[in-house]
């Protein structure tokens, strides 16, 4: 403490993606402030691909390199294994979602105006677009890859917020149905910040147990530190509050499926998908770097909790009649099948390895079917906008097979049929789970994607074996871009369900080299 | 004397052997895959075919009577049919031959009464690929080697017969008939699988000449369990209590069916397996007793059920089974009974089939009017017919010096030696007998005209006749021929064994005479009630016993209240417990969790602040949880 | 020569091809062609296996996904091979009988019959796989055709059909995932080939749990009683064609399954359930049968038919003798050629009259005698007459269970008699008495369903006369079997000296 | 005596959720939690006070700065939704459920 504070040492070619996403968000709110209105979408599209694009190629370029084996950033940012993995399968997401997006006919055109209002009249008429759109993705992007890299809990905070706060506001600007978007907009924002209130307060709790917000110091105090077991016990629990309700773990799920609903369908792909992700690899870092020596206490928590999410996602989703919502149900299905994969986390090196790769192969193979899944939604309308309900799906299997058929096979690897993706996911999970000895977890995780299964089928009941109403809703003719999001979410949901060795691998090397501590 | 060696044979007629099936198997199938195209000369064709196995049947006897008595077993390799479980052969002995003569013998003639008889009906090529697949079954039933085959063609001529029951399939009762005799005929089958499977079991081979040969090494108890599961096939074939039922409904069919399968040859497949299982039974005391028992039952109950008919065939098939009783009976009795047991079987199939006949020729004049009532005075419209007829009358009542005659008393004599409850049984059932073919002679061809007007009788043409001359013949000489001087018994005997010293046959003995008086008794009442007196055109009332005779002595009645209607109640309850409760289960699970699932979303109240309020409470219990399992 | 890959590549790019066809006339003729070429592809393979060579013959072995230890392996023994046998003569027959039933309700044929050659892929795959993982992914993915041909182009209750038939199955299977996960993990070899996991789980109750995983989902596919409800639905409900794969081909996974999985991976624990395996297959054999009998719709009726079938096959595989074995082995081949006979005519019936209600028939004997005949000839082979090949399997299942269990082969043999009441009661009310006035004008089979039906009744017949081509093949097989599960046949009381027998 | 501090962030944070549980008004809702976030630093304060380091201190600052962006966008989503429903009881937002 002799008052020279000496400047921190940065790697910055670590975080280089990080930076390329951030300046991308920044230079975009500055094309906001002065292009021309004109110009805006011709600009932002372009930069954020091609940023998108550089940031993974830096990413992969960072991974042929060698994988760091110390955090960067004095310790705040760990460019590890899994990370490096992770920020690929998000960079893709996002790059994806993005092409969704670009179809500007999901967003408002001015969000401040009134619904049925004259000025919206106005905006309409003089085709003005929410071009912010963009930058505030890259934000969201931002975070995203921020969070689970994020090696201390203020970083981790931080992150989140990066990561939701754009969030919030792109939910609220559906073109269509704009009161339930704003609606969920409205409660997605206060729960949110009511859970970072319950995280952050977990954080202080930490902080006053283990002296530092710093993950690897955490986990060294456990050992060390005694008789403050309270502090630490519920500091952690808050913790988790705020993690588990980014990934819509029961009973912390409720926002799901209303704000999966309101918000402009493209949105809602990039949070079932990169938001999912980014929040897994954050619980992940977080129960396994920070509490990794307390693990005999939170894996029993976890227990029920995967339970209790799996249970109630699928029940809940048999009766659902809205094909967002049913999704979003499906969802935190998913997400309770997944928290079988931490769970499996166990002890030693082979097992931790083949739990963790076989996490990440689900994401990747969940995140990119329900990405083709929610597109393939986009393009299903009739007059009053995307068709959401699921009565009006009714013969969709006659107007337009292809489509029907594709949306079919997503489905089909939600419900982890053999040859998709979705089964190798599942799989992989349950095996490792196994082989932890979280047999009994497998056992109801099977049952529950038994009854799962049924609604995904229900639905390809509905396409194929029931004719189409007369006011059927129509298959609109698809954007480039959408098309090319569908095509491309299929193709991996093929290629992963006939072949996955090679993600495989890949996973299996980036758990190799685990979280650094 | 215990049966001979069986000796691998090749070559000769014998060799052909299997000619006999084979030819008029591709009978069966030219007419029955021809279709139409053979319709012109299908009936030629398939009495072709069952004269050609005739003749293949008498060249392979006059082969084996060239052998040494010890040496006239000869087996035939023909290919393994179920690796492991049993090759099929073919055994050519004198048993299976006098079989296969009498069936190649009298098939051939009703094939050839069968032109005449079915010239009108359009689809008489089918008729005649049924005979044929019957014969060919027949045959294959008689000459198997081991269980198995015989099996196969025990239930083959199972399927002729149904075919044929049911060859009228357009009338309901030809189809129910038909229906309930083979399932009647499965009971039976049934019986025999088990006794198959018991026999592989402990012997782990079905060939006669190994399973036979070691019969006496095994426990008597497994024998008599063999024995009596035998039993039960033979009583279905052979329409024995309490599997009879069946056999009067046949009469459904054709009348050249009735002839050829439920009287002269199928229905004594039953004999046919006793005799050739003679071994096992012989391991059996119980067995035999109960195999006895079940002929004079048999026979009794055949006979009275004989004296209430009205219809002429079912009144001839009550004597069928009444008959058959008699040579189950001796059967029963072993070796001894053998001889007279296959012989009464010959004898018998040539008068009975000669009686069938006459009743069809007799139908056939009469527009195929089988109510016995409306006949009458027939003997001098169709005098040919008619003395057939009597012929085979009085040698099935045991007229002396007619083959009924020889082989009934010779059966009556043997079961006294054995059994002297069942010899007398025996005796009064031939007095009954006595009654009641001599009540249908009368009824039909003596009396006055009770003819319908539409009826205008005539004589049948030579196709129809002359076999009804043949068979008479047959009837006539046949039991002379093979029970004098024991000359069948002496020829049967390497097939089935013989008593150390044969019994001679003395006419004049006790029972003998008794039998005769009784039948002079019999036929003096019919011909009081019936030939004298005149002829109710409608039947009477009755007393209780005529009713109990009419009724079949109440044996469809009892089959339906014992499993008909439990059967019928148990399959519904059955089909509803499937349905509601099974599936039911299936389907509740589905609806409970659809119906939680609708409960359980109400939960989602759309309140953010509920919402908060779960995030609040889960974040408590999630802390309390931590803290329980912390300090555990 | 990479047989298996062949057969299964051939369908494949047929099903392919099929989808490409523009006229639907060529597409069906397009599959027929391909359907004959994978036929006479098995035939020829057929006739280079040698009965008395390696267990596993054709094998192939590619790595597949090494992380997890999964090999694209399959190859064939005896049993396995007159499956696929089965199944590559039973598709070109289907073809050909379900010519129409495609168009029935203006749906795709195309995909109809593409679905088709997919299956027959999947379902030589399945009998082919030599790796559990393999094996489970055909299992499942086998599904997935089968439940579009039955909720595309069934009856009018086929949603619900489809629906509970996946389901059912789904279920089923994911319980086996469980199971093949397990033992992958604690046999611990890092593979899941199944030659080598054979005797690997040692520990009784391990074998245990693992055998109800796979058994479980096993009985519900054959299916076994009390797991049947799906198939009278399903079959009733699919049309013609698939019904007869169904009941024909994928319900024999079941059983299959049980033969090759269950008792040489599990052998203490198979014999551990035996009893139990042995009570249900009898009370489904009897119980079966009496509900048949109480069917007023013909599909069902057959169907609940093969519920008592299956009942015998599964006793025949878990009675563990070597005729018990091979019957049940040779049951599943016959009972696919005289259920697919059964299915088929039944269809023709359908087609003519439009109603699957035995009360709307009567007397059909005597205008379409052909169409009748052959029904009577499938009957009969379903009520396994001797002379036909159903009677020699079912002898030979029922002569090998009692050696072992008397009582419940005695109860099976009931069955017997049942299975006439069954068949010849359908076969009274529909075909005999006085021809019904609705049916007056049907006309007898075409020269087409002529040759559906004629290669079914040929193969009956000539089985049942001379089964020993498919029993040598068998034969060995099932004894290997037994032998891997350490069981020998009991000895007789009275050992005769016999010749070869 | 730290240990009041830390009864007073626990009692600050419990306010702030109850109230977020039983006020209707939009705003209300989120000031209280804004509360607490501010529990959460006087948290951090006092431990920082606590473990004599300055890294809770430190933080403060952060989570003000997050409060902050987080007002600013809440505030402008309520707003919104305020203009077009013309009332802020977040009860009146609940046409998305069960």
């Amino acid at each position: 403490m002799n008052g020279t504070i000496e400047a921190p040492t940065i790697e910055y070619a670590l975080l280089a993606p990080l930076l390329v996403v951030f300046g991308a968000a920044i230079v975009g709110v500055l094309v906001e402030a002065f292009a021309p209105r004109y110009l805006r979408s011709a600009i932002h599209l372009p930069l954020t691909l091609l940023s998108l694009a550089g940031a993974f190629a830096l990413a992969v370029w960072q991974a042929l390199k060698g994988v760091p084996t110390k955090p960067a950033a004095m310790g705040a940012v760990a460019v590890d294994g899994p990370a490096l993995f992770i920020w690929g399968t998000i960079l893709i997401l996002a790059f994806v979602s993005v092409l969704l997006i670009k179809d500007e006919e999901h967003f408002v055109g001015s969000a401040a105006a009134v619904p049925g209002s004259a000025e919206e009249e106005q905006a309409l008429i003089e085709r003005a677009a929410h071009t912010e759109v963009y930058p505030l993705l890259m934000f969201a992007v931002g975070g995203m890859l921020l969070f689970p890299a994020a090696n201390d809990l203020l970083v981790a905070f931080v992150a989140l917020e990066v990561m939701s706060l754009p969030l919030y506001l792109l939910c609220g600007l559906a073109r269509r149905r704009r009161l339930l978007s704003q609606e969920a907009a409205v409660k997605y924002f206060l729960l949110g910040a009511f859970s970072s209130a319950f995280f952050l307060y977990g954080t202080a709790l930490l902080y006053g147990f283990a002296g530092s917000v710093e993950l690897a110091r955490i986990n060294l105090a456990l050992g060390t530190v005694g008789g403050q077991d309270t502090l630490l016990y519920i500091g952690a629990a808050l913790l988790g509050v705020g993690l588990l309700f980014k990934i819509g773990a029961a009973p912390f799920q409720a926002w799901k499926p209303d704000v999966y609903q309101g918000s402009p369908t493209p949105v809602t792909a990039l949070m079932a998908s990169g938001t999912l992700v980014a929040a897994f690899g954050a619980l992940l870092r977080v129960f396994w770097v920070g509490l990794g020596g307390l693990d005999w206490d939170w894996r029993p928590v976890l227990y029920g909790v995967a339970i209790l999410t799996m249970v109630v996602g699928a029940i809940l989703a048999i009766t659902q009649t809205d094909i967002k919502r049913m999704l979003a149900y499906s969802s935190v299905a998913h997400g309770g099948f997944l928290l079988i994969g931490v769970i499996a986390t166990g002890h030693t090196q082979a097992e931790n390895t083949s739990a963790l790769s076989g996490l990440l192969f689900y994401l990747v193979a969940y995140g990119f079917t329900t990405v083709g899944a929610f597109a393939v939604v986009t393009m299903v309308r009739d007059a009053g906008g995307e068709a959401w309900h699921l009565s009006r799906w009714a013969g969709l299997g006659k107007r337009s097979p292809l489509l029907a058929g594709v949306f079919a096979f997503f489905l089909l690897a939600f419900a982890g049929i053999p040859l998709t993706s979705g089964f190798f996911g599942k799989y992989a999970i349950f095996q490792a789970a196994v082989d932890n000895g979280a047999t009994p977890l497998v056992i109801i995780g099977v049952v529950a994607s038994a009854v799962a299964a049924f609604f995904y089928v229900r639905v390809i009941v509905l396409m194929f074996f029931s004719d189409p109403a007369a006011d059927g809703p129509s298959v609109v003719l698809p954007s480039r871009g959408t098309a090319a999001v569908v095509g491309v979410a299929a193709l991996a949901t093929v290629v992963l369900g006939v072949y996955p060795q090679p993600v495989l691998d890949l996973a299996h090397t980036a758990a190799q080299s685990l979280f650094v501590r | 004397m215990e049966p001979a060696e069986i000796i691998q044979h090749s070559g000769g007629a014998i060799g052909a052997a299997w000619l006999m099936i084979a030819l008029p198997l591709v009978g069966a199938a030219v007419l029955l895959l021809g279709g139409r195209r053979t319709d012109k000369f299908g009936h030629l064709l398939g009495v072709l075919m069952a004269v050609a196995s005739f003749v293949v049947a008498a060249l392979s006897f006059a082969q084996l009577l060239g052998f040494a008595p010890g040496e006239r077993r000869r087996g035939i390799e023909l290919y393994e049919f179920i690796p492991g479980l049993a090759k099929v052969g073919l055994l050519v002995d004198p048993l299976s031959i006098s079989f296969c003569l009498l069936i190649t013998f009298v098939g051939s003639l009703i094939h050839i009464y069968s032109i005449g008889y079915m010239a009108h009906d359009p689809n008489r090529r089918r008729f005649f690929a049924y005979l044929n697949l019957f014969v060919a079954a027949m045959l294959l039933l008689v000459l198997a080697d081991n269980y198995v085959a015989l099996f196969v063609g025990w239930e083959g001529v199972g399927l002729a017969s149904y075919l044929l029951i049911g060859f009228w399939q357009h009338k309901p009762s030809a189809a129910t008939a038909a229906k309930k005799a083979f399932i009647v005929n499965r009971v039976g089958d049934f019986g025999l699988l088990l006794g198959i499977f018991t026999i592989f079991a402990t012997f782990h081979t079905l060939a006669f000449s190994d399973v036979l040969g070691n019969a006496s090494k095994a426990s008597s108890g497994t024998l008599t369990a063999i024995g009596l599961l035998l039993l039960v096939g033979a009583c279905g074939k052979s329409a024995q209590l309490p599997l009879q039922s069946w056999l009067l409904d046949a009469m459904e069919g054709p009348t050249p069916v009735s002839a050829l399968i439920h009287a002269a040859t199928m229905v004594t497949a039953g004999v046919y397996l006793i005799v050739r299982s003679g071994p096992i039974f012989q391991g059996a005391e119980t067995a035999q007793l109960v195999v006895t028992i079940v002929g004079v039952a048999t026979l009794l109950a055949g006979a009275i059920i004989g004296t209430a008919k009205d219809d002429i065939k079912k009144a001839l098939a009550g004597s069928t089974m009444s008959q058959i009783g008699y040579m189950v009976l001796a059967a029963g009795v072993g070796p001894v009974g053998y001889a007279f047991a296959i012989a009464h079987l010959i004898t018998h199939g040539f008068f009975k089939a000669d009686m069938f006949l006459g009743a069809g020729s007799v139908m056939h004049a009469m527009n195929d009017e089988v109510d016995m009532r409306k006949y009458g005075a027939l003997r001098k419209v169709m005098p040919l017919t008619f003395w057939t007829f009597l012929i085979g009358y009085l040698a099935i009542i045991g007229f002396p010096l007619l083959s009924g005659y020889f082989t009934k008393d010779g059966i009556i004599e043997v079961a006294m030696e054995h059994n002297a409850i069942l010899g007398w049984l025996a005796v009064i059932g031939a007095g009954i007998t006595g009654f009641y073919m001599s009540r249908l002679v009368f009824m039909t061809f003596f009396g006055a005209k009770r003819w319908e007007p539409t009826a205008h009788p005539h004589e049948s043409p030579a196709v129809m006749t002359v076999p009804l001359i043949v068979l008479s013949i047959g009837a006539i000489v046949l039991g002379w021929f093979l029970i004098m001087g024991n000359r069948f018994m002496t020829f049967l005997a390497p097939a089935v064994g013989a008593p150390e010293e044969m019994p001679a046959f003395h006419p004049f003995s006790v029972p003998g005479l008794a039998t005769l008086a009784l039948v002079a008794i019999g036929a003096a009442y019919a011909w009081m009630k019936y030939g004298r007196a005149e002829v109710p055109a409608v039947a009477p009332r009755g007393s209780f016993l005529t009713t109990f005779a009419r009724r079949d002595l109440y044996g469809d009645a009892l089959n339906e209240a014992l499993f008909m209607r439990p059967g019928q109640w148990l399959t519904r309850l059955a089909v509803f417990f499937d349905n509601r409760g099974v599936d039911g289960l299936v389907n509740g699970l589905a609806a409970g969790i659809g119906g939680t699932s609708g409960r359980l979303r109400r939960v989602q109240t759309g309140f953010v602040r509920s919402y908060a309020l779960s995030i609040f409470l889960g974040a408590a219990v999630l802390a309390g949880a931590w803290l329980v399992v912390g300090n555990l | 020569m990479p047989w298996l890959s062949t057969l299964m590549g051939v369908s494949v790019l047929g099903a392919l091809g099929v989808t490409l066809v523009r006229n639907d006339k060529l597409a069906k003729q397009f599959t027929l062609v391909v359907s004959l070429i994978v036929l006479a592809l098995t035939v020829a393979m057929a006739v280079q296996f040698s009965p008395n060579g390696d267990k596993f013959q054709f094998a192939e072995t590619y790595d597949w996904i090494p992380a997890f230890g999964v090999h694209y392996g399959v190859a064939v023994d005896g049993i396995a091979l007159v499956l696929i046998l089965l199944s590559a003569i039973l598709v070109p027959i289907v073809v050909l009988a379900s010519w129409h039933d495609a168009e029935a309700g203006k749906r795709s044929v195309r995909t109809y019959f593409s679905l088709l050659l997919v299956l027959e892929a999947m379902m030589i795959g399945v009998f082919a796989a030599t790796d559990v993982f393999l094996f489970y992914v055909f299992f499942e993915a086998m599904l997935i055709p089968m439940y579009f041909m039955i909720g595309s182009y069934g009856g009018a209750q086929r949603s619900y059909a489809a629906v509970k038939f996946l389901l059912y199955s789904l279920f089923g299977g994911l319980l086996m995932l469980v199971a093949v996960i397990a033992l992958y993990s604690i046999a611990g070899k890092g593979t899941f080939m199944f030659p080598d996991l054979v005797g690997t789980i040692q520990d009784v109750t391990t074998q245990k749990w693992l055998f109800l995983g796979f058994f479980i989902a096993f009985a519900i596919k054959a299916p076994l009683w009390p797991f049947h409800t799906w198939l009278p639905d399903a079959a009733a409900q699919a049309p013609a064609g698939a019904a007869v794969l169904l009941v024909g081909v994928l319900d024999k996974v079941g059983t299959y399954g049980m033969l090759r999985f269950c008792l040489e991976l599990f052998p203490d624990a198979a014999k551990f359930f035996t009893p139990l395996v042995i009570t249900l297959s009898v009370i489904g054999i009897v119980y079966g049968a009496i509900v048949a009998i109480g069917q007023t719709d013909m599909k069902r009726l057959i169907a609940y038919t093969s519920v008592s079938h299956f009942g015998f096959i599964a006793m025949g595989v878990f009675a563990m003798t070597t005729s018990a074995g091979a019957g049940a082995t040779l049951y599943m081949v016959n009972h696919g050629f005289s259920t697919g006979a059964l299915f088929l005519i039944a269809g023709f019936l359908i087609y003519r009259r439009g109603s699957q209600f035995i009360a709307d028939y009567g007397g059909v004997q005597k205008v379409a005698p052909v169409l009748a005949g052959t029904f009577l000839v499938a009957g009969l082979s379903s009520l396994s007459l001797p002379g036909l090949s159903t009677f020699v399997s079912e002898f030979m299942v029922l002569t090998g269970t009692y050696q072992r269990y008397v009582v419940p082969a005695v109860i099976a043999t009931v069955g017997v008699i049942l299975a006439a009441i069954y068949i010849l009661w359908m076969y009274q009310r529909m075909m005999n008495g006085p021809t019904a006035e609705s049916v007056k004008s049907l006309p007898d089979l075409n020269a087409r369903e002529k040759w559906v039906v004629a290669p079914l009744v040929a193969l009956l017949l000539v089985f049942g006369f001379y089964p020993k081509p498919l029993l040598d093949v068998i034969n060995p097989a099932v004894k290997d079997t037994l032998s891997s599960v350490s069981v020998t046949d009991p000895q007789p009381a009275v050992p005769v000296a016999q010749e070869g027998q | 005596m730290t240990t009041h501090y830390l009864v007073l962030s626990a009692l600050l944070f419990a306010i702030g959720g109850v109230g977020v549980l039983v006020r209707r008004n939009a705003i209300v809702v989120f000031m209280c939690v804004e509360l607490m976030l501010n529990a959460c630093n006087l948290a951090f304060v006092t431990f920082a006070r606590q473990n004599g380091n300055l890294d809770g201190q430190l933080i403060a600052f952060f989570v003000m700065i997050v409060a902050a962006a987080e007002v600013v966008i809440g505030l402008a989503i309520i707003v919104t939704i305020f203009r077009t429903r013309r009332s802020a009881s977040v009860d009146d937002a609940s046409l998305l459920k069960y």
